[in-house]
């Protein structure tokens, strides 16, 4: 009785969402809540014709907090789909309950590497795709060695990775004394400095990084007032998205940095989407709503295409055979591998927009995804 | 507040908890069964935080470290050496006194806050070297997928979550008989003595140094057979699990359970704890605002202190000047005063 | 000028003192004996406003003082000198001369205002200690600073919980002497005291406490003539100075209720 | 023979004072010696160093000819040394009886040989026993901090006696004890056996006079006399140190 | 002469590290002083301090346009917040003082839990800029290495906070009443001052203290949801550190822990994230020995 109820019209369909509402990442989570509940109340509140109730749920600051509020929604909402999640560490945590209670997850952010993706979805990327993108831009564009530095836990070793491989592949050198990334302490570092006189003495004529959330914010602060404050600074697109960019201000002016998304590309699909926004929240959407947004959608053409009384099993196949997915973010369509978007990589610089600052688009990188 | 009131009332509570947490799995869904699950992995750790507090004085914000580092012996000997449940728990029990008996020379001789400082910087310093040790640990993302136990040789895997409840209650039941016992004999005493004057008991010729490693041993196996039930409980464990606030809360459960007393220990850790958890199902977004509240509140609720000012609060024409012999008008205080 | 009318008290609700009548007239010294754990701290505890009563008055100067706060009964003119002298560990013994003194607090009229020369002087031992921390000094040295913090803040009741424990005889014997002195200049003492020839040497009256009732209180001339009394309250062969002899009177039939001295203003 | 207890230049220093400078001290066999002196004199100190509370700068403690200069506290309670505080130290949460208890337990069996329930049927024993002695026995199942002054000091009394000491340090026994208290402290003074020493500081120089064989006088960290009651009764050197101390 | 350039060349990396060590240790002093009096003085274990510095860093956020008049501005109101909020802990503490360190630890743990949820939902749960006067905005040359001005200004905050202090503890009649009150309350009461009194003077000076270095410190460390736990945990460090009331002990301290996470860093950076705790715990660990073997018993 999950799907139809006695009358035949569609029955309510129980979705769960799990994001940081609280902690670290918190501004994440929000815009991931918020990125998905604007497809739905543009959408009548329905999913593939049946009404939704979301159900949400708070990861907090990882997987100690994920684990328990999943587990509620698995087995006591008994959902038929999950969405969401911040972190990488979370999403691993909470597999093996997807396996047990058989639910897809349709996530939108964190994204671990994973043995068996049968039942996982991603509408955002794999952590080293930011990086890989961007490797032949930095090439070209770089005189000299760059400096590769990033935070010390899962996430900032894909995201620097992605980078340093590509980079190599494509015969850059990075100016790292031995050759390796240097990893700060996370989320502990909140001094920068002293970093920042390793890089000064390494000779390098740029650097690459990856942070986000409050870090994003030291870095990029002490970074504007360091001595290598003239080093042109290339990013995966996190470190001036969203609120951080507000925090960051002036510092963060011409940082380069690369993301699938900018509320500023221009189709039909994103000007509906950031208007929509706009209607609801101050300033422009993030990476993190559009790829929640992206979810709903996702969900929204998977639940209509599985029948009349959609199954969490029916809904993961569905998916499996959605194809092409029009996106604020251009049109992309799941990797049959990896299940993350196939989908193309934007240049953006922080530059002056009207009063405030912004990520603009300033050129296309590669299409990227396996 | 007397004691002869005080006393059935304790047992009764204890007797309705007793038979709640056995039947719980039958009345509630899967979902807080295995929360509940946890919850007794966590409260047992907070019994071993409640040893080294209240009993032996040593106010700690530490004990994730033996608890993680029984974790984690679990979760390497349960993928690749034995499925049966005893087994990991004596090896994570052997890790968290191995680990806590390496710690020992920086706790025995520091006291009070200084010994919450040193607790909290090895507690951190595990999770950091956890996180970092990759091949053994998987890194923050911790080592998901972790093989069922059986509970003893020729028993079934425990499959459900009612049956790793099942499991984890009797190892809790089990462990925190055993320690009452023991704390009821003498070793019990010349723990609370160390803690109101050591300097007293070294003149009369306790070793008090060896008297404290040993609790901080035995809260260290403890919290270590705490970790081998959180992998069962939970199949999964990362560095997130063993994180500071954690230590923080157990501590805080502790002082809402009476420091010195291992049962209340028992309850206030698992309140705590599964405030935390279903607050945060509950109240997205809102739960530390609710839990702070709650800390503040439970402050005013805890029994009154043993204050020369006496019963401040209530007026003093209500209490019958009772004629009494001098030298037993306080024996009800100290029946309560102990376990405060 | 203190006062206590059936005063009751105890910790948690059990009673210590029971039913304690009391009256110190200014100029007098006070003294109250007991076995141990009979409850005379109590009843210091209990004026000081360390130990709230359950039932009864206790006036100082005529201004009912029971069930207020410590800090206000100390305002009005109330020195407490503790058992166990409970110096501030940390702080040294010139901070604790600057803590207590309070100079803005006029000095009973006709006594002259205690100042740390004044204290110094009394006390020399203290002078050459005064960068100790509490915690350095030995027990008598202690004594000497608990006695210095109390004086300083110009009492005009002087509470003084066995002043004399720890302090070697000479000084004993200067303490003593020092609160007779007191007592001339017009302060009201209350002291207990373990060493009963201390006791009758400076007392003006001598009350003893049993089980926490006042069961004896008399003028010490009456004591002094009459030793063998005092001596069967407090279950002891001889009162320091020898008895003489004298009628043993049953104190139980004839002392339930104490006879109050007029007072003198 | 060798004395039970000997210490040979015995030095402590805070900071430029110094609390004891090369004090000697010989305590025999049941001998009962008192230490005397004005406030400060380092009385207490010389108790420290004796009970391994404090660490001497110089001089060596020897207990029955061995050197335990470098052994702390614990070590030498298990050898034989008791001892009562100047401000009584009692375990303010255990009641008096597990007062007396712990205190006794380190003490009720040898070292060694361990033999399950004795040593805890032993040190309740003891506890009974000198709980009625100092008459704390209605008391017994109070927790310890809510004993009187006085009574704190009688349970100490009792403590120290349940190690067994062959050596006893006592520091002002009798200071807040009432006039009855006293006399019993004198009886148990009076019937303990002969074989066990004491080493009794005391400002109740009847006390002293009463219950000691020998009298050593300290003064500013150093010995200023020793000898029998009646030699330091009379001396005009100790009269006049005890004047100074007040002026 | 080429040695001597060879021998700057190695220490040169290393120069601002240490400079930037010194100006952190200050901003780390800076930002426990607050803790410094109120649990290494008074002895009453705040764990609300960094929510109180919080307090001072969203106001600087909310106030500071880049003026020199908004900065005192930010500086009045934050203070005034901050020591209003310090008083409303002590009206909240009066019961629980009276206990143990650990019941404190309950309830201002509550406290910190709860007012950083209140204080995320009124400001957001983004990272908030800060917009220093334009004066202290730029940087300055040392030793030909260029060096941000604004990590300066907590060479002159420093210095007065600790001498402000030093002096107001040690010298002063009310801090020695917060001293002796620590010992024993009671008896300070029997002084005729009320203890209550000196508990809530004592976590409005906190309150005030935390409150100017949350503004001062706002440019820095935070003001976002992660700035109470940092403060905090940094503070407690430090305090505990130095010794625990010693105000130079906490200022060493606070120097150590500076450079361990600047110069540390700089010298191994592999051992990085290891480098504060374990010194910590091994300083401690020594100091206690040190302290067990002094312990006088009396
Ligand atoms: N804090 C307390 N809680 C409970 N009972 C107490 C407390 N303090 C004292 N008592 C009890 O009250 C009684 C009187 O104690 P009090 O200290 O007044 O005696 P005292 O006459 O001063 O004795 P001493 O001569 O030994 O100092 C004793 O029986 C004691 O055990
Ligand atoms: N920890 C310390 N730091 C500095 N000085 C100290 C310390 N302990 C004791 N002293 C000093 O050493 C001297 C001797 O102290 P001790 O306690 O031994 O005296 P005492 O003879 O027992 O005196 P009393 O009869 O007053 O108890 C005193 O002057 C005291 O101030
Ligand atoms: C906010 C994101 C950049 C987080 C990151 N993807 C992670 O794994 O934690
Ligand atoms: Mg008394
Ligand atoms: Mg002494």
């Amino acid at each position: 009785n999950r799907g139809e109820s006695a009358g035949g019209a569609p029955g309510t369909l129980k979705i769960g969402l799990l994001a940081s509402l609280s902690g670290t990442y918190q501004a994440v989570g929000k815009d991931l809540r918020d990125g998905f509940e604007l497809y739905l109340s543009t959408h009548d509140g329905k999913l593939g014709g049946h009404p939704i109730d979301l159900v949400v749920a708070d990861e907090g600051n990882g997987a100690p907090t994920a684990v328990p509020a999943a587990t509620k929604l698995l087995k006591q909402d008994r959902v038929v789909a999950l969405t969401g999640i911040v972190g990488g560490g979370s999403v691993a945590a909470v597999y093996p309950l997807l396996n047990e209670t058989k639910v897809p997850l349709v996530g939108s952010n964190g994204r671990p590497e994973l043995k068996e993706v049968s039942r996982i979805w991603h509408t955002s990327y794999l952590s080293d795709e930011p990086g890989a993108a961007i490797a032949q831009h930095v090439r070209d564009n770089v005189k000299g060695s760059v400096y590769a530095i990033g935070p010390d836990y899962q996430g900032g070793w894909d995201e620097l990775r992605g980078f340093t491989q590509a980079f190599a592949e494509v015969g850059g050198t990075l100016a790292n004394p031995d050759g390796k990334t240097t990893f700060t302490p996370f989320p502990t570092t909140t001094n920068f400095t002293p970093y920042f006189a390793r890089i000064k003495a390494s000779g390098a004529s740029a650097v690459f990084t990856f942070y986000a959330g409050s870090a994003a914010v030291d870095f990029v602060k002490q970074y504007a007032q360091s001595e290598i404050r003239d080093l042109p600074l290339y990013a995966a697109g996190f470190l001036t998205e969203g609120g951080v960019l507000d925090a960051q201000g002036e510092a963060a002016r011409d940082i380069y940095s690369v993301l699938n998304y900018s509320p500023d590309l221009d189709n039909a699909e994103n000007r509906a989407f950031v208007a929509a926004w706009k209607t609801k929240h101050d300033g422009s959407p993030t990476t993190y709503a559009m790829a929640s947004y992206d979810a709903a959608a996702v969900l929204d053409r998977a639940i209509g295409a599985a029948g009349d009384d959609p199954t969490p099993e029916s809904i993961n196949e569905a998916i499996g055979k959605l194809g092409q997915i029009t996106s604020p973010r251009g049109t992309w369509q799941f990797s049959t591998t990896t299940h993350s978007p196939v989908q193309k990589w934007y240049l953006r610089q922080v530059r002056q927009d009207g009063r405030a600052l912004s990520n603009t688009v300033v050129g296309d990188l590669a299409t990227v995804g396996r | 507040m007397r004691a002869d009131l005080l006393r059935p009332l304790r047992r009764a509570v204890a007797t309705v908890v007793l038979a709640g947490l056995v039947l719980a799995p039958w009345t509630v869904d899967d979902y807080t069964t295995a929360i509940l699950a946890r919850t007794l992995a966590l409260a047992l750790v907070g019994v071993s935080v409640a040893l080294l507090t209240g009993v032996a004085g040593m106010p700690t914000l530490g004990q994730t470290a033996p608890y993680a580092a029984g974790a984690y012996a679990c979760a390497v000997v349960g993928g690749s050496v034995s499925d049966v449940g005893v087994v990991q728990l004596a090896v994570a029990a052997t890790a968290g006194a191995l680990l806590a008996a390496l710690t020992v020379p920086l706790v025995v001789s520091a006291r009070g806050v200084v010994v919450l400082m040193i607790t909290l910087a090895v507690g951190e310093l595990v999770v950091t070297v956890v996180g970092r040790w990759r091949s053994v640990t998987g890194g923050t993302d911790g080592l998901a997928g972790i093989t069922p136990v059986r509970p003893f040789w020729g028993l079934p895997l425990l499959a459900t979550d009612r049956a790793r409840y099942l499991y984890a209650l009797v190892v809790v039941a089990v462990v925190v008989g055993a320690l009452l016992l023991v704390l009821r004999t003498r070793v019990g005493l010349v723990l609370r003595a160390g803690r109101d004057d050591e300097a007293r008991l070294r003149a009369s010729g306790h070793r008090v140094a060896a008297h404290l490693a040993g609790a901080h041993i035995a809260a260290g196996a403890i919290a270590g057979g705490a970790g081998s039930l959180l992998v069962v409980a939970q199949q999964y464990v990362s560095p997130a699990d063993f994180a500071f606030d954690t230590s923080a809360l157990l501590l805080l459960g502790v002082v809402i359970g009476g420091t010195a007393s291992v049962g209340g220990a028992l309850v206030g850790a698992a309140l705590v704890i599964a405030a935390r958890d279903w607050l945060f199902g509950v109240l997205p977004g809102h739960a530390p605002l609710v839990l702070g509240a709650a800390f503040v509140a439970t402050v005013y609720l805890l029994p009154a202190p043993g204050h020369r000012h006496g019963p401040r609060w209530r007026p003093p024409s209500r209490l019958p000047a009772r004629p009494t012999d001098p030298a037993r008008a306080h024996d009800h205080v100290a029946s309560t005063e102990v376990r405060a | 000028m203190l006062r206590l009318e059936r005063v009751s008290a105890g910790y948690h609700g059990g009673t210590v003192l029971h039913d304690v009548t009391l009256q110190v007239t200014p100029g007098c010294v006070q003294a109250v004996v007991g076995r141990n754990g009979a409850g005379k701290s109590t009843l210091v505890h209990t004026i000081a406003g360390l130990v709230r009563p359950y039932t009864g008055r206790i006036e100082i100067g005529g201004v009912p003082v029971a069930g207020r706060q410590p800090h206000r009964i100390a305002r009005s003119g109330v020195g407490l000198v503790p058992q166990g002298r409970r110096v501030f560990s940390r702080l040294t013994v010139a901070e604790h001369l600057v803590l207590a003194a309070a100079p803005w607090r006029a000095a009973t009229p006709g006594a002259e205002c205690w100042t740390v020369a004044r204290i110094l002087d009394l006390l020399p031992r203290l002078a050459a200690r005064l960068r100790h921390r509490g915690d350095q000094l030995s027990g008598g040295e202690q004594q000497m600073l608990a006695i210095a913090r109390a004086l300083l803040g110009q009492p005009r009741v002087l509470l003084l919980d066995e002043p004399s424990e720890g302090l070697a005889p000479d000084l004993a014997d200067r303490v003593r002497d020092l609160v007779g002195g007191l007592a001339a200049t017009g302060l009201t003492v209350l002291l207990v005291e373990q060493q009963l020839h201390h006791a009758i040497e400076v007392a003006d009256r001598v009350a003893v406490l049993e089980y926490g009732r006042l069961v004896y209180d008399r003028p010490t001339a009456e004591a002094r003539a009459d030793p063998a009394t005092l001596a069967a309250m407090l279950s002891i062969a001889t009162v320091a100075t020898p008895p003489a002899p004298g009628p043993a009177a049953d104190f139980r039939a004839d002392t339930p209720q104490v006879p109050r001295p007029p007072s003198k203003g | 023979m060798t004395p039970l207890l000997a210490a040979h230049g015995l030095t402590v220093r805070y900071g430029s004072l110094a609390a004891l400078d090369g004090v000697d001290l010989r305590v025999d066999h049941g001998q009962r010696h008192a230490l005397i002196g004005p406030n400060g004199a380092g009385k207490t100190t010389l108790l420290d160093v004796i009970a391994g509370a404090t660490r001497p700068v110089g001089g060596r403690v020897l207990l029955a000819g061995r050197d335990v200069t470098r052994r702390g506290p614990a070590a030498r309670s298990r050898r034989g040394v008791g001892r009562i505080h100047q401000r009584p130290a009692v375990w303010a949460t255990l009641t008096v009886a597990e007062n007396v208890r712990v205190a006794a337990l380190p003490h009720a069996v040898r070292p060694g040989r361990w033999r399950p329930g004795v040593a805890r049927r032993a040190a309740r024993a003891t506890a009974d026993t000198l709980l009625d002695r100092v008459g704390l026995h209605d008391l017994a199942a109070r927790p310890a901090g809510q004993l009187a002054h006085g009574q704190r000091r009688q349970l100490e009394i009792a403590m120290a006696l349940a190690g067994r000491p062959r050596l006893l340090l006592l520091d002002e026994p009798a200071a807040g004890l009432s006039a009855t208290e006293v006399g019993v402290l004198v009886g148990f003074l009076r019937e303990l056996p002969r074989a066990v020493a004491v080493l009794l500081v005391e400002h109740r120089l009847d006390l002293v006079y009463e219950l000691c064989d020998t009298v050593t006088v300290l003064r500013d960290g150093r010995t200023l006399a020793a000898g029998s009651p009646a030699e330091i009764r009379g001396s005009e050197l100790v009269r006049r140190a005890y004047a100074e101390g007040v002026v | 002469m080429s040695a001597v350039a060879a021998g700057t060349a190695r220490v040169d990396p290393y120069l601002i590290p240490a400079l930037d060590g010194v100006a952190y240790g200050l901003l780390v002093f800076v930002a426990a002083a607050g803790l410094v009096f109120c649990f290494g003085v008074a002895g009453i274990l705040n764990l609300a301090h960094g929510t109180l510095y919080a307090i001072g860093g969203y106001t600087a956020a909310a106030l500071l346009d880049g003026g020199w008049p908004s900065l005192a501005l930010a500086l009045g109101v934050g203070v005034a917040a901050a020591t209003a909020a310090g008083v409303a802990l002590a009206a909240l503490l009066t019961r629980a003082a009276a206990r143990n360190h650990l019941t404190q630890a309950l309830l201002t743990f509550g406290v910190a839990l709860a007012g950083g949820s209140l204080l995320v939902t009124a400001f957001g749960p983004d990272d908030r800029p800060v917009h220093v006067p334009a004066a202290l905005d730029g940087t300055v040359e040392v030793a030909g290495h260029r060096y941000a001005a604004y990590r300066l200004v907590f060479i002159v905050v420093a210095a007065l906070l600790a001498g402000l202090l030093y002096l107001t503890v040690r010298r002063t009649r009310a801090g020695m009443l917060v001293r002796a009150a620590v010992d024993d309350a009671e008896m300070v009461a029997c002084l005729g001052v009320s203890p209550t009194r000196i508990r809530i003077g004592v976590l409005a000076a906190a309150g005030a203290l935390a409150g100017a270095a949350g503004v001062f410190g706002a440019p820095i460390i935070g003001p976002g949801p992660d700035t109470a736990d940092t403060v905090l945990l940094l503070s407690l460090v430090v305090v505990v550190l130095g010794g625990l009331g010693s105000l130079t002990g906490t200022l060493f301290a606070a120097l150590l822990v500076g450079e361990i996470q600047t110069l540390g860093v700089a010298l191994a950076p592999s051992a990085a994230p290891f480098l504060l705790f374990a010194a910590m715990a091994a300083v401690l660990a020594v100091r206690a020995r040190g302290l067990a073997a002094a312990r006088r018993a009396t």
